[in-house]
């Protein structure tokens, strides 16, 4: 659970000399592209609740069954569920883990961390951004001023409070969080990798930095032209990218920004059916729509062409006016 | 009662937590009551207020009839000042640019401390709850306003685990925790509205809603209240807060 | 020298709830708007080296004949000579101190510095930019791991060396800067002070983050319906600002990104000016462009038109292609 | 020698320099020869070099006869992959992105230590240098290259000033200040090329220019110096070299 441990210095620049950083095409199928998050690993998953999740990846991490897997996301919705229902994730490192703010509880959380089976490991929603932001700075913690004096930070060995040498105020280090892979869906991004994010970034371009190696997803491969065309609209570099995957609607139930907004109804039966049984319920959900389609656009198919084209102009409506 | 006087809940909550709000502030708000809460303000005497949400969003502007879900998803942007990641408008609390954090809850105690992350022992809990989101850093480092229903279960002597921080054990105990910013300010529930006794730092009832008497607030309530020296009563909603409130939204989303 | 000292927590806080922070139109005069600068106050100056130096504040301040100044930016060329030739500054904190790359060593620093009358406090880039983000984020101090071991931490009692309770490792932290003022010029923004900036964006946000107030500078002032477009472009948010200033080439002679390039020849002479007496020669420069003109845009005029029209097809040639 | 093969002390840096860059690596450049060089690498051998300036620009992509005056201004990003905040461009020597940081250097000695901040004692200079800019953290945190003129005052026992160190007082010493990662790899001057020794860190003479001897050498040098078993003797630069070196500056600013 690399999660828990600060990774000395020597070892994340032994990680990063090891990576090919050069200027290359680096456009795989999402299967190839899986192979680099391996069982037992930590993940970070960017995006937050049910916005740019890089849901065909974790489909694909699901389909491959990966097992024992930290998964880290600063808000964490129905991507949650089907990690810890699916068997592939062991723990959640996220501030806040519930099926979304419309449906609440999750039933299927609560089923496999109430028994001890799975654990959801909490942190406040500003300290899972500061542990990434101390992995991407190449730093070994970041200090803040929340968590203090709460039963959150009881339960966190992991932070240490400190006082400060230069005022004597009380601080709270909270360690960085250096996740073995970073999963990432984007509007777009050229084979390199060179990224561009529309609206909301959350903690994706942190994440990505730190992280040890970086998956894009992608709705679009664009030209590296295009992008050096707006060197400022690039969000993440290519050199911190391992994988270029286009698989578009990769965020599907969940929104895309300007691109989809979530697949409602999609969205609501799930809940329905996984929160009525949150085993059976679960594994139904995965046989019909992980397990049994083909591809992506198979189960995208499976959402249907009427939602996914509702979820499209409500998505793309941002920039109607 | 003439019919355009009757209200919900939900409506008496998001009209006098409304009432609560000063222009100029900036506004740190979940959705749901405290958003239409913020916006109520924003439209009733409040123009030069300022709302942020968790999402990454500063200045949003929400049209009657598109109230956004979540903080964290693109209704939340549209016609905003500015789009920021998450971390950036969280640490804005910290720097201290933000007046009031505006949240609903689901257990709180008499020193105002917030739990959403287990009902039981932590160590084997009954229910494990979502967590704290963003709620224990905006209870850290600003002033707090908390909109819930008032339930005997929901008000508790000490929550079972302390997710946002309020007062911690009262007195100065949030200050020498490290808290030295911000703190409980308001609760607004259906019955009372509650403050914090500037030493014991405990719930304390600063008015009482209409056609609501001393002891129902106290037999609702999970431990001995305080009462200011002047508990007043609340006025009514308005004919002219209701309206503009319905107009908000208008398919009765949160206002339900 | 606010400069040395790291700021109480109680007392950022205090001075941030002081400030105006509603949604307010702040548009006002160079000279109003110089009056958030106080003798012996210390200023934060946005861009770096020759880029977007907010240069029409810095010569309203030396017309105003400020006092006692400490000045922070990353990079300083020849507004520092200006700030200590004209005796409004006291102290340059940064990281670099010269007439700019082409030209070399400042006579004018060396002059005012080497006697003793004048302090250039030396940090390492990305140490002032640390200094900053702490600011920024409202934290005393950041982590870094760089000027450990050489003579520029040797000059810097304000830093402090510690072991990570982490890993152990050595580690360098760096005091908060929080200026008094911070002095930003920008290519655009609303009259709220919302801002955009196009291209290198060097510590602007950062430093923005962590001045008690800030005066924004800008090429042009747009509506905030423009501004909420497309709000993934704003950089700066509205209530961190405190005054804007409409001021059209407000960073000649040096450049504005996708603007105009630097104006050479009025550079070249300047250089030549100072190079040749550091004090006569700078109180000639002051007399005829500084303290002269009745106006910026008199100063501008006797930059010359040619130039200046140049400077600008050079400026937006980066669009060209 | 023929007309072609005459050079310049500059070309001669830049060719020499060149040669020590490897396809695929990510290089943090100065500007004026260390730009040249690195831009040569990627013309000649290295077509995925990436090349990073302290402004703040990643995969800059020189246009021969556009080389930018410096690392801060807007000719830097033309064509760039990605424009960043200084402060960021510089987070990425210290996560750990960047393989080579390249520079000039003003006065070096025995350890690889440069100075760029004083002459004579910082209490009381006699010449205030501009100071470190990035060097110091490029220095400390990635492996440097560094090109010079190669003069006895610039080649000294000790600098007056460590502004970016080196492999300070040699030996461990710079692993023990902190400094983990990097350190001065090779210093590359019109009269020879230099690395460090991998117990002692003194500089040593790895290899001489054409035409060059190691009298020579010493005589330029304010310390004594090692030289390596067996001293190579480099390869004057090639046609190709300075024909391809000559376009990418054909105004002759940094080659003349």
């Amino acid at each position: 659970m690399t999660g828990y441990e600060v990774q000395s210095y020597a070892r994340l620049r032994e990680n990063l000399a090891q990576r090919d950083r050069s200027l290359r095409e680096k456009v795989m199928s999402l299967s190839e592209a899986a192979s680099f998050v391996q069982d037992g690993m930590t993940v970070g998953v960017g995006g937050s609740t049910m916005s740019r999740t890089p849901m065909a990846m974790l489909w694909e991490l699901i389909r491959q069954s990966r097992k024992h897997l930290t998964v880290a996301r600063c808000i964490v919705s129905t991507d949650g569920d089907l990690l810890v229902g699916s068997g592939v994730a062991d723990e959640i490192v996220t501030s806040w883990f519930a099926q979304g703010i419309l449906w609440g509880l999750s039933k299927v959380m609560r089923h496999h961390v109430e028994s001890g089976e799975k654990r959801f490991q909490e942190w406040s929603h500003m300290a899972i951004g500061m542990r990434f932001r101390a992995g991407a700075m190449g730093v070994p913690f970041m200090p803040i001023r929340s968590m203090l004096g709460s039963d959150v930070l009881r339960l966190r060995p992991e932070a240490k409070e400190i006082d400060c040498p230069f005022t004597g105020e009380k601080l709270l280090l909270v360690p960085a969080l250096n996740p073995d892979v970073a999963l990432i869906h984007v509007q777009r991004c050229d084979a390199y990798g060179n990224a561009q994010i529309d609206g909301l970034q959350f903690m994706d371009i942190d994440l990505a930095m730190a992280a040890n190696s970086v998956i894009l997803t992608t709705e679009r491969i664009v030209s590296n032209d295009q992008v050096r065309r707006a060197p400022d609209q690039t969000k993440i570099p290519f050199f911190c990218v391992d994988a270029v995957v286009e698989t578009p609607y990769g965020a599907a139930p969940h929104e895309c920004y300007g691109l989809y907004e979530p697949m409602m109804r999609h969205m609501e039966s799930y809940v329905a059916r996984v929160n009525a049984d949150p085993v059976r319920g679960m594994r139904d959900y995965l046989d019909r729509y992980v397990l049994g389609p083909k591809s992506w656009p198979e189960f995208l198919a499976l959402i249907g062409m009427e939602e996914v084209l509702e979820a499209t102009s409500r998505g793309r409506s941002i920039y109607n006016d | 009662m003439t019919e355009t006087l009757r209200y919900t809940t939900s409506e008496m909550l998001a009209i006098l937590a409304a009432r609560q709000l000063k222009d100029g502030q900036v506004v740190f708000a979940g959705v749901g009551v405290p958003l239409l809460a913020a916006t109520l303000a924003q439209r009733l005497r409040c123009p030069g207020l300022t709302i942020l949400f968790e999402g990454g969003v500063i200045g949003a502007f929400v049209e009657p009839g598109k109230l956004p879900p979540s903080t964290n998803d693109q209704r939340c942007t549209k016609r905003a000042n500015m789009v920021l990641g998450s971390a950036e408008v969280l640490l804005l609390l910290q720097r201290g640019y933000v007046d009031v954090g505006f949240m609903g809850g689901a257990q709180i105690d008499q020193y105002g401390n917030l739990n959403s992350s287990f009902i039981g022992d932590p160590a084997a809990p009954k229910t494990r709850l979502p967590g704290t989101g963003g709620g224990n850093d905006i209870s850290s480092l600003t002033n707090m306003i908390v909109a819930m229903k008032h339930e005997k279960r929901r008000f508790v002597e000490k929550v079972d685990f302390v997710t946002s921080p309020g007062f911690l054990r009262g007195r100065r105990s949030r200050a020498e925790s490290g808290l030295v910013a911000g703190g409980m300010f308001r609760v607004i529930t259906e019955l009372a509205i509650f403050g914090f006794d500037d030493d014991s730092r405990r719930m304390t009832v600063l008015a009482l809603n209409p056609g609501v008497n001393r002891e129902e607030v106290q037999d609702n309530t999970g431990f001995p209240l305080d009462f200011h020296d002047r508990v007043a009563v609340t006025e009514p909603p308005s004919n002219h807060e209701l309206e503009t409130l319905r107009l908000l939204d208008p398919e009765r989303l949160f206002i339900a």
